[in-house]
Protein backbone atom coordinates (compact mmCIF):
# COMPACT_ATOMS: atom_id res chain seq x y z
CA UNK A 1 0.00 0.00 0.00
CA UNK A 2 1.11 3.57 -0.78
CA UNK A 3 -0.21 6.53 0.35
CA UNK A 4 1.78 9.95 -0.88
CA UNK A 5 1.01 13.58 -0.39
CA UNK A 6 2.38 15.98 -3.14
CA UNK A 7 2.86 19.89 -3.27
CA UNK A 8 3.77 18.99 -6.70
CA UNK A 9 1.41 18.96 -9.85
CA UNK A 10 -0.46 14.87 -9.95
CA UNK A 11 -0.32 13.02 -13.24
CA UNK A 12 -2.61 10.55 -12.06
CA UNK A 13 -1.79 7.58 -14.70
CA UNK A 14 1.96 7.82 -14.46
CA UNK A 15 1.30 7.42 -10.53
CA UNK A 16 -0.95 4.48 -11.29
CA UNK A 17 1.64 3.08 -13.53
CA UNK A 18 4.33 3.56 -11.80
CA UNK A 19 2.83 1.88 -8.65
CA UNK A 20 2.04 -1.35 -11.11
CA UNK A 21 5.23 -1.88 -12.21
CA UNK A 22 7.11 -1.07 -8.82
CA UNK A 23 4.53 -4.26 -7.52
CA UNK A 24 6.08 -7.60 -8.58
CA UNK A 25 3.37 -9.35 -6.38
CA UNK A 26 0.83 -7.74 -8.72
CA UNK A 27 1.84 -9.09 -11.72
CA UNK A 28 -0.19 -12.07 -13.33
CA UNK A 29 -2.50 -12.03 -10.08
CA UNK A 30 -5.00 -9.10 -10.43
CA UNK A 31 -7.24 -8.90 -13.11
CA UNK A 32 -9.12 -6.09 -12.16
CA UNK A 33 -8.15 -2.24 -11.53
CA UNK A 34 -10.45 0.16 -10.20
CA UNK A 35 -9.48 4.21 -10.31
CA UNK A 36 -10.70 7.15 -9.25
CA UNK A 37 -9.51 10.57 -10.33
CA UNK A 38 -10.78 14.19 -9.04
CA UNK A 39 -9.94 16.55 -10.45
CA UNK A 40 -10.30 20.84 -10.26
CA UNK A 41 -13.50 22.03 -12.19
CA UNK A 42 -13.20 25.56 -12.94
CA UNK A 43 -16.83 26.33 -11.67
CA UNK A 44 -18.36 25.45 -8.22
CA UNK A 45 -22.12 26.25 -7.01
CA UNK A 46 -22.71 28.41 -9.77
CA UNK A 47 -19.27 30.35 -9.66
CA UNK A 48 -16.58 30.93 -11.95
CA UNK A 49 -13.26 29.10 -10.01
CA UNK A 50 -10.04 30.45 -10.78
CA UNK A 51 -8.20 28.48 -8.56
CA UNK A 52 -8.02 26.66 -5.20
CA UNK A 53 -5.68 26.40 -2.26
CA UNK A 54 -5.74 23.21 -0.79
CA UNK A 55 -4.82 22.95 3.13
CA UNK A 56 -3.89 19.88 5.15
CA UNK A 57 -2.24 18.48 8.44
CA UNK A 58 1.09 17.36 7.68
CA UNK A 59 1.36 14.08 9.73
CA UNK A 60 -2.31 13.58 10.65
CA UNK A 61 -3.11 13.17 6.44
CA UNK A 62 -0.85 10.41 6.05
CA UNK A 63 -1.67 9.06 9.18
CA UNK A 64 -5.64 9.10 7.95
CA UNK A 65 -4.73 7.96 4.56
CA UNK A 66 -3.26 5.17 5.99
CA UNK A 67 -5.86 4.01 8.14
CA UNK A 68 -7.96 4.31 5.65
CA UNK A 69 -6.68 2.13 3.45
CA UNK A 70 -5.65 -0.85 5.89
CA UNK A 71 -9.42 -0.35 6.60
CA UNK A 72 -10.37 -1.11 3.14
CA UNK A 73 -7.53 -4.04 2.64
CA UNK A 74 -9.25 -5.28 6.61
CA UNK A 75 -13.25 -5.28 4.73
CA UNK A 76 -12.71 -6.15 1.15
CA UNK A 77 -10.36 -8.93 -0.99
CA UNK A 78 -8.24 -6.67 -3.08
CA UNK A 79 -4.72 -6.78 -3.24
CA UNK A 80 -3.29 -3.44 -3.09
CA UNK A 81 -4.34 0.36 -2.35
CA UNK A 82 -2.72 3.63 -3.75
CA UNK A 83 -3.83 7.31 -2.74
CA UNK A 84 -1.62 10.26 -3.87
CA UNK A 85 -2.95 13.61 -3.10
CA UNK A 86 -2.34 16.70 -3.98
CA UNK A 87 -1.93 19.78 -1.92
CA UNK A 88 -1.39 23.59 -2.40
CA UNK A 89 -2.08 25.92 -5.07
CA UNK A 90 -4.18 24.13 -7.91
CA UNK A 91 -5.67 25.73 -11.26
CA UNK A 92 -8.35 24.46 -13.34
CA UNK A 93 -8.33 20.89 -15.00
CA UNK A 94 -5.62 20.32 -11.75
CA UNK A 95 -5.81 16.50 -10.71
CA UNK A 96 -5.83 16.64 -6.85
CA UNK A 97 -6.69 12.68 -5.87
CA UNK A 98 -6.01 9.54 -7.49
CA UNK A 99 -7.49 6.35 -5.76
CA UNK A 100 -6.29 3.00 -6.83
CA UNK A 101 -7.21 -0.61 -6.11
CA UNK A 102 -6.37 -4.20 -7.52
CA UNK A 103 -7.92 -6.97 -7.24
CA UNK A 104 -8.42 -10.30 -8.10
CA UNK A 105 -12.18 -9.90 -9.39
CA UNK A 106 -14.27 -6.28 -10.21
CA UNK A 107 -16.20 -6.22 -7.41
CA UNK A 108 -14.31 -5.87 -4.68
CA UNK A 109 -12.00 -3.04 -7.25
CA UNK A 110 -14.71 -1.15 -7.48
CA UNK A 111 -16.27 -1.41 -3.84
CA UNK A 112 -12.79 -0.78 -2.34
CA UNK A 113 -11.69 2.29 -4.56
CA UNK A 114 -15.21 4.40 -3.64
CA UNK A 115 -15.12 3.03 -0.09
CA UNK A 116 -11.75 4.75 0.52
CA UNK A 117 -12.58 7.82 -2.04
CA UNK A 118 -15.90 8.45 0.96
CA UNK A 119 -13.47 7.62 3.81
CA UNK A 120 -11.30 10.15 2.23
CA UNK A 121 -13.90 12.56 2.63
CA UNK A 122 -14.69 11.75 5.90
CA UNK A 123 -12.05 11.59 7.64
CA UNK A 124 -8.65 13.41 5.88
CA UNK A 125 -7.98 16.27 6.73
CA UNK A 126 -7.57 18.39 3.97
CA UNK A 127 -9.50 21.87 3.27
CA UNK A 128 -10.42 23.87 0.08
CA UNK A 129 -10.49 26.97 -0.48
CA UNK A 130 -11.67 28.59 -3.46
CA UNK A 131 -10.86 31.96 -5.22
CA UNK A 132 -13.27 33.66 -6.99
CA UNK A 133 -13.00 36.96 -8.91
CA UNK A 134 -14.82 38.77 -6.24
CA UNK A 135 -12.93 36.86 -3.61
CA UNK A 136 -11.92 34.01 -1.78
CA UNK A 137 -14.17 31.63 0.20
CA UNK A 138 -13.34 27.93 2.11
CA UNK A 139 -15.33 25.08 1.12
CA UNK A 140 -17.46 23.88 4.00
CA UNK A 141 -18.67 21.03 2.66
CA UNK A 142 -18.52 17.61 0.91
CA UNK A 143 -20.54 16.76 -2.48
CA UNK A 144 -22.79 13.70 -1.70
CA UNK A 145 -20.88 10.58 -2.88
CA UNK B 1 1.27 21.29 32.26
CA UNK B 2 1.85 22.38 28.22
CA UNK B 3 0.13 21.58 25.42
CA UNK B 4 0.72 22.17 21.49
CA UNK B 5 -1.94 23.90 19.96
CA UNK B 6 -2.57 24.05 16.39
CA UNK B 7 -5.06 25.89 13.91
CA UNK B 8 -6.15 25.07 10.40
CA UNK B 9 -8.25 26.56 7.28
CA UNK B 10 -10.78 29.19 8.19
CA UNK B 11 -10.12 28.68 12.36
CA UNK B 12 -6.01 29.84 11.80
CA UNK B 13 -7.35 33.05 10.16
CA UNK B 14 -10.18 33.48 12.49
CA UNK B 15 -7.55 33.08 15.69
CA UNK B 16 -5.17 34.72 13.58
CA UNK B 17 -2.21 32.39 13.92
CA UNK B 18 -1.70 28.87 13.31
CA UNK B 19 -0.39 27.57 16.57
CA UNK B 20 0.06 27.96 20.36
CA UNK B 21 0.97 26.44 23.08
CA UNK B 22 -0.75 26.54 26.67
CA UNK B 23 0.78 25.96 29.86
CA UNK B 24 -1.74 25.15 32.72
CA UNK B 25 -2.67 23.11 35.26
CA UNK B 26 -5.87 23.85 34.76
CA UNK B 27 -6.36 21.62 31.12
CA UNK B 28 -7.17 18.02 31.51
CA UNK B 29 -9.61 17.26 28.18
CA UNK B 30 -10.02 19.02 24.49
CA UNK B 31 -12.50 21.03 25.90
CA UNK B 32 -10.62 22.46 28.61
CA UNK B 33 -7.55 23.62 25.64
CA UNK B 34 -10.21 25.05 23.43
CA UNK B 35 -11.49 27.07 26.64
CA UNK B 36 -8.05 28.23 27.00
CA UNK B 37 -7.10 29.25 23.44
CA UNK B 38 -10.43 30.61 22.70
CA UNK B 39 -11.40 32.73 25.33
CA UNK B 40 -12.93 35.00 23.43
CA UNK B 41 -14.94 33.10 21.39
CA UNK B 42 -14.17 33.92 18.16
CA UNK B 43 -14.22 30.43 16.72
CA UNK B 44 -17.57 29.75 14.88
CA UNK B 45 -19.03 27.31 12.70
CA UNK B 46 -18.72 23.50 13.39
CA UNK B 47 -15.22 22.40 14.80
CA UNK B 48 -13.31 19.11 14.85
CA UNK B 49 -10.93 18.15 17.34
CA UNK B 50 -7.40 15.91 17.15
CA UNK B 51 -5.27 14.93 20.15
CA UNK B 52 -1.47 13.60 18.55
CA UNK B 53 -3.27 13.65 15.42
CA UNK B 54 -5.95 11.21 15.85
CA UNK B 55 -9.69 12.26 15.88
CA UNK B 56 -10.68 13.44 19.54
CA UNK B 57 -14.13 14.95 21.53
CA UNK B 58 -14.36 17.66 23.58
CA UNK B 59 -14.16 15.38 26.83
CA UNK B 60 -10.75 13.27 25.35
CA UNK B 61 -8.40 13.83 27.92
CA UNK B 62 -4.65 15.45 27.64
CA UNK B 63 -1.30 15.03 28.85
CA UNK B 64 2.28 16.96 28.80
CA UNK B 65 3.66 17.50 25.43
CA UNK B 66 0.41 16.57 23.14
CA UNK B 67 -0.75 18.31 20.53
CA UNK B 68 -4.23 19.26 19.84
CA UNK B 69 -5.86 20.31 16.63
CA UNK B 70 -8.79 22.22 15.91
CA UNK B 71 -10.19 22.71 12.61
CA UNK B 72 -13.04 22.96 10.35
CA UNK B 73 -14.79 20.02 8.90
CA UNK B 74 -12.38 18.53 6.17
CA UNK B 75 -13.23 18.99 2.10
CA UNK B 76 -10.44 16.84 0.49
CA UNK B 77 -10.66 14.54 -2.08
CA UNK B 78 -12.75 15.36 -5.76
CA UNK B 79 -14.83 18.85 -6.06
CA UNK C 1 -17.82 8.80 -26.84
CA UNK C 2 -15.18 6.37 -28.16
CA UNK C 3 -15.52 2.72 -28.82
CA UNK C 4 -12.50 1.14 -29.69
CA UNK C 5 -11.69 -2.81 -30.84
CA UNK C 6 -7.60 -3.40 -30.81
CA UNK C 7 -5.63 -6.35 -31.45
CA UNK C 8 -2.33 -4.33 -30.58
CA UNK C 9 -1.42 -4.53 -27.26
CA UNK C 10 -3.43 -2.14 -25.36
CA UNK C 11 -2.05 0.88 -22.56
CA UNK C 12 -5.22 1.52 -20.90
CA UNK C 13 -4.02 4.74 -19.06
CA UNK C 14 -2.36 6.02 -22.54
CA UNK C 15 -5.41 5.55 -24.20
CA UNK C 16 -7.60 7.23 -20.98
CA UNK C 17 -4.83 10.38 -21.30
CA UNK C 18 -5.14 10.73 -25.30
CA UNK C 19 -9.32 10.37 -25.19
CA UNK C 20 -8.69 13.13 -22.16
CA UNK C 21 -6.26 15.40 -24.07
CA UNK C 22 -8.40 14.93 -27.31
CA UNK C 23 -11.64 16.05 -25.62
CA UNK C 24 -11.68 19.36 -25.30
CA UNK C 25 -15.12 20.01 -23.81
CA UNK C 26 -14.09 18.29 -20.71
CA UNK C 27 -11.50 20.71 -19.96
CA UNK C 28 -12.44 22.30 -16.53
CA UNK C 29 -15.84 20.92 -16.55
CA UNK C 30 -15.20 17.21 -14.85
CA UNK C 31 -14.52 16.59 -11.49
CA UNK C 32 -14.80 12.75 -11.57
CA UNK C 33 -12.87 10.16 -13.75
CA UNK C 34 -14.30 6.50 -12.68
CA UNK C 35 -12.09 4.21 -14.51
CA UNK C 36 -11.56 0.52 -14.61
CA UNK C 37 -9.18 -1.94 -16.12
CA UNK C 38 -9.32 -5.51 -16.46
CA UNK C 39 -5.84 -7.56 -16.84
CA UNK C 40 -5.13 -11.20 -17.84
CA UNK C 41 -4.18 -12.78 -15.07
CA UNK C 42 -2.03 -16.44 -14.82
CA UNK C 43 -4.67 -18.29 -13.16
CA UNK C 44 -8.07 -18.91 -13.75
CA UNK C 45 -9.95 -21.85 -11.81
CA UNK C 46 -7.58 -23.21 -10.09
CA UNK C 47 -5.31 -23.71 -13.35
CA UNK C 48 -1.81 -22.13 -14.67
CA UNK C 49 -3.11 -20.20 -17.81
CA UNK C 50 -0.20 -20.07 -20.56
CA UNK C 51 -2.45 -17.20 -23.06
CA UNK C 52 -5.81 -16.39 -24.10
CA UNK C 53 -7.13 -15.76 -27.36
CA UNK C 54 -9.95 -13.59 -27.13
CA UNK C 55 -12.04 -13.94 -30.55
CA UNK C 56 -14.98 -11.20 -31.31
CA UNK C 57 -17.73 -10.40 -34.02
CA UNK C 58 -16.40 -7.66 -35.79
CA UNK C 59 -19.42 -5.00 -36.38
CA UNK C 60 -21.72 -6.50 -33.78
CA UNK C 61 -19.04 -5.43 -31.06
CA UNK C 62 -18.70 -2.07 -31.79
CA UNK C 63 -22.01 -1.70 -32.30
CA UNK C 64 -22.77 -3.60 -28.75
CA UNK C 65 -20.33 -1.29 -27.64
CA UNK C 66 -21.82 1.79 -28.58
CA UNK C 67 -25.43 1.01 -27.59
CA UNK C 68 -24.13 0.39 -24.13
CA UNK C 69 -22.22 3.50 -23.68
CA UNK C 70 -25.19 5.29 -25.32
CA UNK C 71 -27.43 3.68 -22.53
CA UNK C 72 -24.73 5.02 -19.86
CA UNK C 73 -24.80 8.88 -21.03
CA UNK C 74 -29.01 8.34 -21.09
CA UNK C 75 -29.27 6.69 -17.85
CA UNK C 76 -26.28 8.62 -15.35
CA UNK C 77 -24.99 12.38 -15.26
CA UNK C 78 -21.92 11.82 -17.38
CA UNK C 79 -19.89 13.74 -19.47
CA UNK C 80 -17.98 11.51 -21.44
CA UNK C 81 -17.74 7.80 -21.81
CA UNK C 82 -14.09 5.88 -23.19
CA UNK C 83 -14.22 1.42 -24.35
CA UNK C 84 -10.90 0.32 -25.33
CA UNK C 85 -11.29 -3.49 -25.61
CA UNK C 86 -7.94 -5.78 -26.88
CA UNK C 87 -8.82 -9.27 -29.21
CA UNK C 88 -6.21 -11.33 -30.37
CA UNK C 89 -3.67 -13.41 -28.45
CA UNK C 90 -2.91 -12.13 -25.18
CA UNK C 91 -0.29 -13.30 -22.18
CA UNK C 92 -0.61 -12.76 -18.34
CA UNK C 93 -0.62 -8.97 -17.11
CA UNK C 94 -1.58 -7.90 -20.43
CA UNK C 95 -4.66 -5.34 -20.17
CA UNK C 96 -7.39 -6.38 -21.85
CA UNK C 97 -10.30 -3.84 -21.32
CA UNK C 98 -10.62 0.01 -20.27
CA UNK C 99 -13.76 1.67 -19.50
CA UNK C 100 -13.14 5.45 -18.34
CA UNK C 101 -16.15 7.70 -17.44
CA UNK C 102 -16.11 11.72 -16.80
CA UNK C 103 -18.78 13.15 -14.68
CA UNK C 104 -19.42 16.60 -12.52
CA UNK C 105 -19.45 14.42 -9.45
CA UNK C 106 -17.97 11.03 -8.53
CA UNK C 107 -20.83 9.22 -8.04
CA UNK C 108 -22.43 9.24 -11.74
CA UNK C 109 -18.34 8.11 -12.51
CA UNK C 110 -18.82 5.25 -10.08
CA UNK C 111 -22.38 4.30 -11.16
CA UNK C 112 -21.90 4.51 -15.18
CA UNK C 113 -18.02 3.19 -15.02
CA UNK C 114 -19.41 -0.20 -13.18
CA UNK C 115 -22.56 -0.22 -15.40
CA UNK C 116 -20.53 -0.17 -18.66
CA UNK C 117 -18.24 -2.84 -17.26
CA UNK C 118 -21.76 -5.33 -16.14
CA UNK C 119 -23.52 -4.43 -19.59
CA UNK C 120 -20.14 -5.30 -21.60
CA UNK C 121 -19.85 -8.55 -19.82
CA UNK C 122 -23.51 -9.99 -20.70
CA UNK C 123 -23.77 -8.17 -24.30
CA UNK C 124 -20.42 -7.45 -25.88
CA UNK C 125 -19.64 -10.52 -28.10
CA UNK C 126 -16.52 -11.61 -26.95
CA UNK C 127 -14.90 -15.00 -25.96
CA UNK C 128 -12.22 -15.94 -24.17
CA UNK C 129 -9.83 -19.42 -24.85
CA UNK C 130 -7.78 -20.04 -22.59
CA UNK C 131 -4.31 -22.27 -23.02
CA UNK C 132 -3.27 -24.43 -20.33
CA UNK C 133 -0.14 -26.44 -20.17
CA UNK C 134 -2.82 -29.50 -20.64
CA UNK C 135 -4.56 -27.94 -23.45
CA UNK C 136 -6.70 -25.19 -23.95
CA UNK C 137 -10.38 -24.69 -22.75
CA UNK C 138 -13.16 -21.89 -24.02
CA UNK C 139 -14.12 -19.74 -20.78
CA UNK C 140 -17.97 -20.61 -20.65
CA UNK C 141 -19.22 -18.05 -17.79
CA UNK C 142 -18.47 -14.62 -16.98
CA UNK C 143 -17.50 -13.96 -13.25
CA UNK C 144 -20.17 -12.32 -10.51
CA UNK C 145 -19.88 -8.77 -11.17
CA UNK D 1 -34.02 -16.14 -50.00
CA UNK D 2 -30.69 -16.43 -48.97
CA UNK D 3 -28.82 -15.67 -45.49
CA UNK D 4 -25.81 -15.15 -44.56
CA UNK D 5 -24.80 -17.71 -41.56
CA UNK D 6 -21.83 -17.33 -38.75
CA UNK D 7 -20.55 -19.07 -36.28
CA UNK D 8 -17.87 -18.01 -33.21
CA UNK D 9 -16.15 -19.44 -30.64
CA UNK D 10 -16.94 -23.21 -29.61
CA UNK D 11 -19.56 -23.05 -31.90
CA UNK D 12 -17.47 -22.34 -34.83
CA UNK D 13 -15.01 -25.41 -34.35
CA UNK D 14 -18.47 -27.80 -33.52
CA UNK D 15 -19.50 -27.06 -36.96
CA UNK D 16 -15.92 -27.07 -38.54
CA UNK D 17 -16.59 -23.52 -40.22
CA UNK D 18 -16.68 -19.82 -39.61
CA UNK D 19 -19.32 -19.28 -42.45
CA UNK D 20 -22.28 -20.53 -44.55
CA UNK D 21 -24.85 -19.63 -46.90
CA UNK D 22 -28.37 -20.95 -46.45
CA UNK D 23 -30.45 -20.31 -49.54
CA UNK D 24 -34.36 -21.84 -49.15
CA UNK D 25 -37.66 -20.32 -49.37
CA UNK D 26 -38.25 -22.62 -46.35
CA UNK D 27 -36.49 -20.08 -43.49
CA UNK D 28 -38.83 -17.43 -42.28
CA UNK D 29 -37.13 -17.30 -38.62
CA UNK D 30 -33.98 -17.56 -36.80
CA UNK D 31 -35.06 -21.14 -36.08
CA UNK D 32 -35.69 -22.08 -39.42
CA UNK D 33 -31.72 -21.09 -40.04
CA UNK D 34 -30.75 -23.13 -37.28
CA UNK D 35 -32.51 -26.57 -38.70
CA UNK D 36 -30.95 -25.94 -42.05
CA UNK D 37 -27.63 -25.25 -40.81
CA UNK D 38 -27.07 -27.98 -38.00
CA UNK D 39 -29.16 -31.49 -39.19
CA UNK D 40 -26.93 -33.28 -37.34
CA UNK D 41 -27.33 -31.87 -34.04
CA UNK D 42 -23.79 -30.89 -33.63
CA UNK D 43 -24.33 -27.39 -31.71
CA UNK D 44 -24.63 -27.85 -27.74
CA UNK D 45 -24.74 -25.65 -25.13
CA UNK D 46 -26.72 -22.57 -24.55
CA UNK D 47 -26.48 -20.50 -27.98
CA UNK D 48 -27.22 -16.91 -28.68
CA UNK D 49 -28.89 -15.58 -31.66
CA UNK D 50 -27.97 -12.07 -34.05
CA UNK D 51 -29.43 -11.18 -36.89
CA UNK D 52 -27.84 -8.15 -38.92
CA UNK D 53 -25.77 -7.92 -35.63
CA UNK D 54 -28.45 -7.35 -32.86
CA UNK D 55 -29.16 -10.03 -30.46
CA UNK D 56 -32.17 -11.97 -31.25
CA UNK D 57 -34.82 -14.92 -30.88
CA UNK D 58 -35.15 -18.07 -32.48
CA UNK D 59 -38.69 -17.02 -33.13
CA UNK D 60 -37.43 -13.47 -34.74
CA UNK D 61 -37.93 -13.42 -39.09
CA UNK D 62 -35.12 -13.18 -41.68
CA UNK D 63 -35.14 -11.49 -44.56
CA UNK D 64 -33.22 -12.19 -48.28
CA UNK D 65 -29.63 -10.79 -47.57
CA UNK D 66 -29.92 -11.13 -43.47
CA UNK D 67 -26.90 -11.85 -41.91
CA UNK D 68 -27.46 -14.67 -38.99
CA UNK D 69 -24.93 -15.72 -36.47
CA UNK D 70 -25.07 -18.52 -33.59
CA UNK D 71 -22.56 -18.53 -30.52
CA UNK D 72 -22.38 -19.25 -27.20
CA UNK D 73 -22.93 -16.66 -24.05
CA UNK D 74 -20.17 -14.17 -24.45
CA UNK D 75 -16.99 -13.63 -21.82
CA UNK D 76 -15.89 -10.47 -22.39
CA UNK D 77 -14.42 -7.67 -20.00
CA UNK D 78 -12.04 -8.83 -16.90
CA UNK D 79 -10.85 -12.19 -15.77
Amino acid sequence: MRVRVTTEALDPWAEVTAFQSDSVHLRGQFGATACFVGTMRDFNEGDAVTRLSLEHYPGMTERQLEKITVAAADRFEILDVLVVHRVGDLLANDPIVVVAVWSVHRKAAFDACRSVMEELKTNAPFWKKEYLQQGARWVDKNTAG
Amino acid sequence: MSIRVRFFASLKEQVGYSETMVSSDQVATVGDVLQQVDRASVLTGRLLYAVNMEYAKLDTPVAEGDEVAFFPPVTGGEP
